[in-house]
């Protein structure tokens, strides 16, 4: 009977040990968070599942837990509690490169507490005070890597998120008279719901990086240290489509209902911009030359599917959108600890510099691969399942435009997947490398292949996580997803996704065969270019990871940073204001407040018609 | 054209201010004020805590308040807070003056101005006048107009003279800081006796006397002239950092 | 033990001192410690000057709201002179003035002993400014504050004119008495607005504030910033509360102007490259949030705001002001990597940051929801969007701030704290973090003053 | 009703003597236009039947604060002639 | 007509502080601003026919025809507190001129 209040103090006690260890000796102190992360892992999960985690609160006064029947926060909280649990793993091997050391495993810890503390409460203040402590401790990880300004992009862009989430709060209070989550989402109504619809979505956009507050993702995951970027695409993601989940699916739909989809107005901007945040990310990822930004943009693009799935709300959108969830936490996070893998042990993520990581780091290679298969949607995997809800619910509702969207995001996840797979991993073996690399140490390698694991199982197996979700589907009080334990039944037909694993193994195992009893590739040094005769101009045309694609880039290039520039100009635009009233109002004559205050009479005495 | 700009502003905001002065109905035009509708009232009838006595001149004994000039009343008594308040203004400006100019050794500016003999001689006689007179205004403070503070500036003024007078005269400065602080604390002093023996702050715990006498209003005349001291010392110490410079 | 001898003892020691000079900076230790100590033995109760009972004679107010002001007035002053003593020996004198000056402000029941006392901690602080070096700026302080303390006094004697009296309370009652419509109240209130605002560092008013502050040391940043503007906002929410009377119009003007001088402070203070200008800007901002809660009411939480404001100011004014003395200047490339290697005064100057802008686990988390959760009751929508939106664009820039000063590797500035200062901050920046997570205490003491209905004695 | 002539006198001298301190050129004469200002309101105090005031600010309105302004121009003509 | 006087007077002080740039123009103009509001604040207490506030012999008749002796008591404190900032005024005045050479604020070089 683990309680939850007592999570999260041992959550935030952890923390400051960590710190105090920290002190002594760093790894020991990281290492701390690994049994920390791992304890609450564990307790969530175990009690969660079998709905055990009592709610009362001892020492907290203020906070109020809700366990019972709350499975929509119970399954984000074990996500991203595993996520948190793995990615620690990594905490010890990169600690000792960090500028704060044991700073690192505190803020790591604490935002683990955040984390918990919000998923599990049934009021809204609790929520916002964790939503912010989550912001604020994360805010400190992102400078140890190597942007300084990253963090207060990050700041700037989560404060507005987490203010209009607080604003929304506070309307929803003067309606349902308490902070309290359902009935706050339930009784507001007319114009406050409109306002509180915008709100929640804008905290919802914020915090997932989607389309119009996109700017920071990219400048964060790309320079933050691996161990942050992986907590932060796999776990603190999550946040936002928590937020999502409670602004498109517990609220009701706003604005006028359009006969063509019979969709409210408001749910279908939010699939028009989520389509669009799948568009502008897949083309982004496409342009990227440094892998981690790569699968930023990657997994900017995958937020986009699941806003795109939920503002549907029909049995397969819904479910599709939280397995969506899931599939993307684990492949994102998989993907990003195999390049922080590779990170650690050559010091770079740029694919023109790297080749060839399959000779020294053969099992990384695999779950890699694993990873961006599942990313890419290819059947095996996790994300053939939820992207095949996705794009049942989105044809089936009508929606063609939207649909051309997730088929070119799916598609361009073909290109772009593939690239740091091929630059990383495969080719000739860079001499300077050679002698450097060995394969990342075990406990490394622990937490890529449980996640790969799970990315099979997801793919192979997924009713059994499908029928938890539709726990949270009854809850959500959407229609529940036909599943029998081998089959699911989407609109138009069931899918075997056992069968398909069958297949699929089979065609492996015979192609393997060939290869095994076939003529082996000759090996060849790379200088010698292997064209048909005519001079190759440049050496790296052909390379595959050197900007194989700059004919499609050259269509897009000059308009890349409209929405950079744009927040930059909101920025310059403070900056004059301000100096522009320091001009007016702060000059060293004495003479300055005399003017105003003449001014500031006439004004109101002519205004205030006192004559 | 800047300073005809602003004498027109500044000139409408005076004529907008006087215009809504004269529309407001509760401001009572120049003149025409009723006493018996102010706080005042009961200051010159000297029944605040309930006094039913006639205030008549000569006659009255024992008055709630005892000077017959009512400001002063005012002034020492009624609102003795405000003047304790005021004395630690000017107090902390010649203070603030001092630190100003006066931070190390000082000695008198060279004004290029030599008086003869006979102004050095004159102004010592018209001296003592002019301190007497000084002393007078403070003494009778509870009866005629005046009373500390212009009494200590008619004392400083007559130092003021001697300093015109002789261009190398300097008075002793410690021994004025000593008066004015001996002064100030006093004055305080009797306001805590006051608030510890008769339990209010500046109580004016001595008895009145008949009104209009010279020995009346308690400790009105004696808190008077300790700020008359005051005001004496503060303000030749202010002249005095005027008029001297570094020494270089 | 009445509350006059907060005023007398400080008063009666600045005379005495003026002999024994050596001894001025031992007595103002003494005299303002031993002030915190009487503060915990005073009554509530109407202490009337002189036996003249209240709107005839002067009348001190010790109620719960100048209680808490007091208490925090005169904890800062404590703080700042323990800190500043050893450097500053020769303003012994008028520090003990200029706290008793305060304390009056805070105390006093009476209008023009209100204007009094305002003249009196106003002359001591051009005082201690002149420790700027900076004369001008010195002397346009002086030029905005007597103007201020002048129109002031003019809309204090209009008002008299109308309704007879100076006492607080009575004019309250008599205001409400006759009748008046808030139209014909507006122009001496205005007055007094705008009288006050110029030392209460509103936008239009406060062109002193750059030249000040910008150029303070660790006395006048502390104690201008710190001390004397919580004081003269606790003046504001007590004549808001108890006196004025404001109607629509000029509420709609006022808040117009709160609302431009909330936003406009946080423009400047992004715009700004010194770190003292960034912490000067910032608190123009934080005081227009403090009057735009006291205009719409709610003193409880706004008096929280200032206090927590109040040591805020003090902790960062202390810190930049001590590392520009050694570094030379404050511009923030000068100052970057400052809290590297001074790991501890770094941990309190960030705790105090967060603080300010209200995230969680810190005291001005609690303080934000209240004043927020209050404006959303009343209904109105705008004031708290402009609060949150300043706090995102003050949250930006001291992000900015706080990456630049933590993370440098090379050539870092060579600056010492000595221990008494690094004491102190840290002390305060626990408190902001024990407050943050119990917060019982905060809450109580909200709601005590919540219904501090005008006048009534609690 | 000659206090009334008394009164407008008095008030008009008042106006034109303070503008005529304010943009004087030279400083001294702005000083002694001060002073003859002060002078002014001491006579109007004394028209408004307020002796204690009257007292007052002929002492310390044109006796201190003058010499206090004529000291500092004193000061400084010591450094350079033109004043 | 004296009440208008005064109002005119303050006025008179702010222009002058708005538009004169030297520093004892300035403080000239603050006291022009005092003495306008010290007649001012006279002026709203004077009785038409009103006896100066103080008991003697001739009118000792309670309070028949006194002026409002209260706005006096206010303006001998307004008075001294003037003289008290007219004093810091010029004392800083002098440190300027000591430090920059001028009083006049549009040459004084490195005042920002």
């Amino acid at each position: 009977m683990a309680s939850l209040e007592f999570l999260v103090i041992i959550a935030l006690l952890g923390g400051v040990l960590a710190y105090l260890v920290g002190k002594l000796s760093k790894v020991v102190g990281a290492s701390l968070t690994v049994l920390v992360s791992g304890f609450i892992f564990v307790s969530v999960a175990y009690f969660g599942l079998n709905g055990s985690l009592d709610a009362s609160i001892t020492y907290l006064p203020f906070v109020s837990f809700e366990a019972t029947d709350l499975y929509l926060g119970t399954s984000f909280g074990i996500l991203v509690t595993f996520i948190f649990f793995m990615v620690s793993f990594f905490n010890p091997y990169f600690v000792d490169k960090f500028k704060y050391p044991s700073l690192y495993s505190m803020f790591y810890l604490f935002s683990l507490a955040g984390v918990l503390g919000v998923f599990f409460t049934d009021d809204f203040l609790v929520l916002f005070f964790f939503f912010e402590l989550v912001v604020w401790t994360s805010l400190f990880l992102i400078p140890l890597g190597k942007s300084k300004k990253a963090a207060s992009w990050y700041y700037g862009f989560s404060a507005f998120g987490s203010f209009s989430l607080l604003f929304a709060i506070f309307v929803m209070r003067n309606t349902a008279g308490s902070f309290n989550i359902n009935d706050g989402l339930s009784m507001v109504g007319g114009s406050d719901q409109i306002l509180v619809f915008i709100l929640l979505m804008v905290a919802a956009f914020a915090k997932l990086g989607a389309f119009p507050l996109h700017i920071w993702l990219p400048k964060v995951l790309g320079n933050s240290p691996d161990p942050v970027t992986s907590v932060f695409s796999g776990g603190l993601e999550k946040l936002g489509a928590f937020v999502a989940v409670m602004g498109l699916v517990k609220l009701a739909p706003v604005g006028p209902v359009i006969e063509a989809i019979d969709m409210a107005l408001g749910q279908y901007l939010i699939a028009i911009l989520g389509a669009l945040t799948i568009v502008f990310g897949t083309l982004m990822a496409i342009r990227q030359d440094d892998a981690k930004k790569l699968i930023a943009y990657s997994s900017m693009s995958n937020g986009g599917y699941i806003l795109v799935a939920l503002t549907l709300l029909n049995d397969t959108s819904v479910s599709g959108a939280l397995y969506h969830v899931l599939i993307h936490a684990l492949a994102s996070t998989a993907a990003f600890l195999a390049i922080g893998a590779v990170n650690r042990q050559t010091g770079t993520t740029k694919m023109s510099e790297l080749g060839g990581m399959i000779h020294k780091m053969p099992v990384t290679y695999i779950v890699y691969l694993i990873a961006i298969i599942s990313m890419a949607g290819i059947p095996p995997m996790g994300g053939f399942v939820s992207k095949w809800l996705i794009f049942q619910s989105v044809i089936n509702e009508g929606m063609i435009l939207i649909a051309i969207a997730t088929f070119f995001g799916s598609i361009g996840s073909f290109l772009y997947v593939f690239r740091p797979l091929a630059a990383l991993f495969l080719g000739q073996e860079l001499p300077e490398f050679r002698k450097v690399i060995k394969e990342a140490p075990f406990f490394m390698l622990l937490p890529m292949i449980i996640l790969s694991g799970l990315n099979i199982f997801t793919g192979v197996h997924p009713s059994v996580i499908l029928q938890y979700i539709n726990n949270v589907l009854a809850e959500l009080g959407v229609t529940e997803l036909g599943i029998t334990t081998w089959t699911l039944s989407g609109n138009n037909g069931d899918l075997y996704p056992a069968l398909i694993a069958v297949v699929f193994g089979v065609g492996v195992v015979i192609a393997f065969i060939i290869f095994i009893v076939l003529k082996k590739s000759r090996k060849v040094d790379l200088m010698d270019t292997y064209t048909a005769g005519n001079f190759v101009y440049t050496e790296e045309l052909l390379h595959y990871s050197v900007d194989f694609y700059a004919p499609i880039e050259r269509l897009y290039e000059k308009h890349i940073n409209i929405m950079k520039d744009f927040y930059k100009g909101i920025a310059k635009k403070v900056q004059e204001f301000g100096s522009f009233v320091k001009y007016f109002f702060f000059t060293n004559k004495p003479e300055i407040t005399v003017l105003w205050v003449v001014i500031v009479l006439g004004i109101l005495l002519l205004w205030g018609d006192l004559l | 054209m800047k300073n005809f700009l602003s004498l027109v502003l500044v000139l409408a905001l005076g004529g907008m201010i006087i215009l809504s002065l004269q529309n407001n109905q509760y401001f009572t035009a120049y003149g025409e004020v009723d006493i018996t509708k102010r706080v005042s009232e009961s200051y010159i009838d000297r029944d605040v805590n309930g006094g039913t006595q006639a205030v008549e001149f000569g006659v009255a004994n024992n008055l709630e308040s005892g000077p017959a000039n009512i400001v002063t009343a005012i002034v020492a008594d009624y609102r003795s807070f405000d003047t304790l308040g005021e004395v630690t203004v000017l107090f902390v400006s010649s203070l603030g003056v001092a630190l100003l100019l006066a931070s190390g050794k000082q000695k008198r500016l060279d004004l290029h101005f030599h008086p003869n003999f006979m102004l050095r001689v004159g102004s010592r006689a018209l001296f003592g006048i002019i301190l007497m007179t000084g002393i007078f205004v403070i003494v009778h403070g509870h009866l005629t107009p005046g009373g500390g503070f212009p009494g200590g500036t008619m004392i400083a003024s007559s130092i003021l003279l001697l300093y015109l007078a002789d261009d190398n005269f300097r008075t002793k400065v410690k021994s004025f800081k000593t008066l004015e602080s001996i002064a100030g604390s006093l004055y305080v002093i009797i306001g805590l006796v006051g608030l510890f023996a008769f339990d209010y702050f500046l109580v004016n715990f001595l008895d009145n006397g008949i009104l209009g006498e010279l020995f009346s209003a308690g400790i009105v005349p004696i808190v008077y002239a300790l700020i008359g001291l005051k005001v004496g010392s503060e303000i030749s110490g202010i002249i005095d950092n005027f008029l001297t410079e570094e020494v270089a | 033990m009445s509350a006059v001898l907060l005023i007398a003892i400080p008063i009666l020691a600045a005379f005495i001192s003026i002999i024994v000079k050596k001894w001025s900076p031992y007595m103002l230790l003494f005299v303002s410690f031993g002030l915190v100590i009487l503060l915990g033995y005073l009554p509530f109760e109407i202490i009337t000057i002189g036996g003249f009972s209240a709107p005839y004679g002067i009348s001190l107010v010790v109620d719960n709201y100048s209680y808490t002001a007091l208490y925090v007035v005169n904890v800062l002053f404590f703080l700042v002179a323990i800190i500043n003593v050893c450097n500053y020996k020769k303003l012994g004198t008028i520090l003990l003035v200029s706290l008793a000056g305060l304390n009056g402000l805070m105390l006093t029941g009476d209008l023009f002993n209100l204007f009094v006392f305002l003249e009196i901690s106003g002359i001591s602080a051009y005082i201690i400014t002149t420790t700027n070096k900076k004369p001008l700026a010195t002397f346009n302080y002086l030029v905005a504050g007597t103007v201020g303390s002048i129109l002031y006094l003019l809309g204090l004697i209009i008002l008299y004119n109308m309704f007879g009296t100076l006492n607080m309370q009575d004019m309250a009652v008599r205001i409400a008495a006759s009748g008046a419509t808030d139209i014909e109240v507006a122009l001496p209130f205005l007055l007094m607005f705008i009288g006050i605002g110029v030392e209460a560092k509103l936008l239009p008013f406060n062109s002193w504030v750059k030249g000040i502050l910008g150029h303070s040391n660790k006395l006048t940043g502390p104690m201008i910033a710190g001390v004397y503007a919580a004081a003269s906002l606790f003046v504001f929410g007590r004549l808001l509360t108890e006196v004025f009377v404001i109607s629509d119009t000029f509420m709609l003007i006022i808040s117009v102007i709160l609302a431009f001088s909330i936003l406009a402070g946080e423009a400047m203070a992004y715009s700004s490259t010194k770190v003292r200008e960034i912490l000067l800007f910032s608190s123009i901002a934080q005081a227009g949030i403090a009057v735009l809660i006291f205009v719409s009411g709610f003193t409880g939480y706004a008096v929280l705001f200032i206090s927590l404001n109040g040591f805020s100011k003090v902790v960062l004014f202390l810190i930049i002001n001590h590392a520009t003395e050694v570094v030379g200047s404050d511009e923030v490339i000068d100052l970057k990597g400052l809290f590297v290697n001074n790991k501890l005064v770094g941990a309190s100057f960030t705790a105090t940051v967060l603080s300010l802008l209200g995230l969680p686990l810190f005291a001005g988390f609690f303080v934000k929801m209240g004043i927020l959760s209050q404006l959303f009751s009343s209904g109105d929508y705008v004031f708290p969007a402009i609060i949150l939106l300043s706090s995102v664009v003050e949250g930006v820039y001291f992000v900015k701030l706080l990456t630049k000063l933590w993370y440098k590797e090379d050539n870092l500035p060579q600056v010492k704290f000595e221990l008494p200062l690094v004491y102190l901050v840290v002390v305060i920046s626990l408190l902001l973090v024990v407050f943050g997570l119990y917060f019982e205490p905060l809450h109580e003491q909200a709601l005590v003053l919540v219904n501090h209905v005008k006048g009534v004695i609690l | 009703m000659l206090i009334d002539i008394i009164e407008i006198v008095v008030s008009v001298l008042l106006i034109v003597l303070a503008f005529l301190a304010i943009n004087s050129k030279m400083l001294i004469k702005s000083v002694i236009f001060l002073s003859s200002l002060s002078m002014l309101s001491v006579i109007s105090f004394i028209i408004m039947q307020a002796p204690d005031v009257a007292v007052t600010e002929a002492v310390i309105g044109s006796g201190l604060v003058t010499s206090l302004f004529v000291f500092t121009l004193l000061a400084v003509r010591k450094v350079e002639e033109k004043i | 007509m004296l009440l208008y006087a005064a109002i005119i007077l303050m006025m008179l002080g702010l222009y002058g502080i708005l538009t004169q740039r030297n520093i004892i123009k300035i403080i000239i103009s603050l006291n022009i601003l005092e003495i306008g509001l010290n007649i001012f604040i006279i002026s709203i207490g004077f009785v038409n026919g009103g006896v100066a506030p103080i008991f003697t012999g001739q009118n000792n008749l309670g309070s028949i025809g006194f002026v409002d002796p209260l706005p006096q008591a206010l303006v001998l404190t307004a008075i001294v507190i003037g003289v008290g900032t007219t004093a810091l005024g010029l004392a800083l005045a002098k440190k300027i001129y000591a430090k920059y050479g001028t009083f006049e604020i549009d040459d004084m070089k490195g005042a920002e």
